[in-house]
């Protein structure tokens, strides 16, 4: 049996991350990519909210008062973690040591455009550290579903939605494809076994760069 | 100089209009008794400066529900639906800041500076009514610092001259908000003998701190937050 | 015997520190103001370098290679203390938590300008933190002897060095006179029991506002 | 990821020409270690970003003697003869800032941002040649942010991720330069297991270090300066 999508997504995104790296996960399934984390690689999580070594999401017995991650769930740490406060917290971001950020997406134009924050007149809930962390990540990986909730592409021509941040992102792993953004346009890179390339073009409302040579299967 | 004053005394220089700021990131570092405090003493039309507004009934949530606050600069108000509600139905402006954004514009106000210039947003809506510079050829928008009448925050431990330690993630904002107004309140969990802090590992050093209230047994909104727990 | 003239400036000056108070000493005879300073004030004493608290120089053999002040003396510490990095040092003098910084001078303008950090072509050594705190420091107190090497005025006209900060200084204390800065101009507030009102106007080349009431001495 | 390295290969990433941030204010935090295996490399047409020069003979002032240093971005040089004479010799060129404005630059490079308004300085020769700007009525002067190649820090304390631990005022600029440097180089007194340093009291999180030198018996140069006990 196949995993869920979601989760397939985060398989493949975990594959992304190299030993010693720092590494942001945005809520959804970015956080599910913890599932799939390979803790031999040493990778350091960051938490906006302060922390550099964050694990996993811990159960009710070792969850500490005074120890969540940025979306309010109670965590644990790995080994060398550190605590600081939300300035050095957000110069970590802006400065250059954030190695990869991963992050959900509305919607993704064919420049690498990321709209992830507001639907206007509809979900206006304030930008949090997103727009930080995608302008500002030296790498910047969206893992979303292909499409959206009613199956429309989620990568189109141009965004509709305000940008969190323009020409910011470098991959896109969804649960059909992983696509980079190579010089403002949108190249395929590899193929999920269970899709197939008519499938993806078909659910990419945007120009799509295809390799003309067997492309990789994830 | 010794800053020990109970929460009643504390919290009584905060008057009706003016501009607070609040620590804490979610339930950790939130001063839920100095809130408690200034809800009780009924103050009304603030300016509250806050990442977040806790979540519905909690925290500086209960302070803007009871109509108390005219105006919040924050970061992100996805965990309170009831504030969101409030805001499109204009009982509350809000004002959205970029997390880091928020926090800088504090440590800046603190820092005795004017402003700063960043280019987070800047091919965004939030770039709009922001001052333009380029700088070395880099382009950018001016950021005014942010200053309050009073700030509130939570630390763990405090002395009798107001040195604070903050605790894991409830450290958060709390350190700049600790610079950036004209009075300082800090709730602490415990107080100990002042000299018995190492000194390299005070978060918060006196000097910035006016008032210290110890809290005492915690509440039940310190504690876990149950819908948070999540393994 | 009375005591040098740097002395009674410093334990003059002692006396402007109110308990509990954060207070600056720059080199020199503002230093010296630590021979005098009553210890039941629980004064803080913040040093550039990130020290809240420091007490005194101290000797050889209590001497930390790790603890020195900003003129680079060994020192050691009051209870309560606290060592932080050079941003929040300055972050406390800019931000409005220094409450009295005492500083020396080389001119001294009518209307309050400080000038002491520099002597074109002559003496050129940068300004180190003295521009912070003379132009943030709640409260300004100059600590200097009225008169130059030379025997000429410090306290003249308008400065002729370059300036520190313009209009910074609220009290000026000389081993002759205390005398504050009150609406852009100079005012004569206390006469040392050794000095006349006589010497004291001629050795001051500016206006200086004499009350018409016996002045106290000190 | 161990970033523990010898002396040698940590240094030898400094090239020509680039520029280069030293930690301390006087000897504490100064790492002595670094700048001898930078002294030894040879390396020249250093720009070096650091408060002040250290004194005749010691810490930096050796590379600046050695004629490697073309130019200074300092505080202050009162304790330097040798160098302010270099520098009325044009041997080097030098900028001074304001002590404070020196480590904001620094910090605000360190923090990703461009630049920062502020007011000190702004009726003197040092509002000179900078961008002259007026937010919300206040008038301020624009100050560019300052980054480096590479940093040299020295910390008290640190483990193989990088997180470091200062003691006392040998903290001073080192957590700034921290965050400043495409490349931070730190010398630690002493390497601890990974996890046994209390993570509320790391002052430097391992993500800002690229690479830990443990230098071992201090030399003398960490010593106490005997001309400076006054007591």
């Amino acid at each position: 049996m196949s995993l869920p999508s979601r989760d397939k997504i985060a398989r493949r995104a975990e594959q992304e991350i190299i030993a010693g790296q720092v590494v942001n996960l945005g809520i959804g399934i970015p956080t599910l990519i913890l599932k799939y984390l390979n803790w031999e690689k040493r990778v350091q999580i960051h938490s906006e909210n302060g922390i550099l070594g964050m694990q996993s999401h811990c159960s009710r017995e070792t969850a500490d008062r005074n120890l969540i991650d940025a979306g309010g769930g109670y965590i644990d740490l790995v080994k060398g973690a550190s605590f600081f406060d939300s300035s050095l917290s957000f110069a970590l971001v802006r400065g250059g040591r954030l190695d990869i950020a991963f992050l959900g997406a509305l919607e993704i134009s064919a420049r690498g455009d990321l709209a992830n924050w507001m639907i206007p007149g509809k979900y206006t809930p304030g930008i949090g550290g997103g727009m930080e962390l995608a302008q500002k990540a030296r790498r910047l990986i969206i893992t979303t579903l292909h499409t959206n909730r009613k199956g429309q592409p989620k990568i189109i021509e141009s965004c509709n939605l305000p940008l969190t941040a323009k020409a910011c992102i470098d991959r896109i792993i969804t649960e059909l494809a992983v696509i980079d953004v190579v010089d403002d346009q949108l190249k395929l890179v590899e193929i999920a076994e269970e899709a197939t390339l008519e499938e993806i073009v078909e659910k990419t409302d945007a120009p799509l760069m295809i390799p003309d040579r067997n492309l990789p299967q994830f | 100089m010794n800053k020990v004053t109970n929460i009643i005394d504390a919290i009584s220089i905060i008057k009706d209009g003016q501009t607070i700021m609040v620590g804490g990131f979610g339930v950790p570092g939130t001063p839920f008794m100095l809130i408690e405090a200034l809800l009780q003493q009924g103050t009304r039309h603030l300016t509250l400066i806050k990442n977040e507004a806790n979540e519905p009934h909690l925290g500086v949530s209960k302070l803007i529900e009871a109509g108390r606050v005219d105006r919040l600069i924050t970061s992100h108000l996805g965990l309170n639906t009831t504030v969101l509600e409030l805001m499109h139905n204009k009982k509350i402006a809000v004002e959205f800041n970029p997390q880091g954004i928020l926090v800088e514009r504090i440590r800046c106000g603190g820092a005795g500076l004017i402003g700063f210039i960043s280019d987070i947003g800047i091919d965004t809506v939030l770039s709009q009514n922001k001052q333009a510079i380029t700088l070395n050829g880099q382009k950018g928008v001016v950021e005014s610092a942010l200053r309050a009448d009073v700030a509130m925050i939570h630390a763990a431990v405090g002395d009798d001259l107001g040195n604070l330690v903050y605790e894991k993630s409830a450290r958060n904002f709390n350190p700049a908000m600790a610079t950036a107004a004209d009075i300082v309140i800090a709730e602490v969990e415990s107080i100990v003998n002042t000299g018995s802090l190492d000194p390299d590992t005070i978060h918060t050093p006196s000097a910035f701190v006016d008032r210290v209230v110890e809290i005492g047994k915690l509440q039940d909104e310190y504690g876990i937050l149950e819908h948070h727990v999540f393994a």
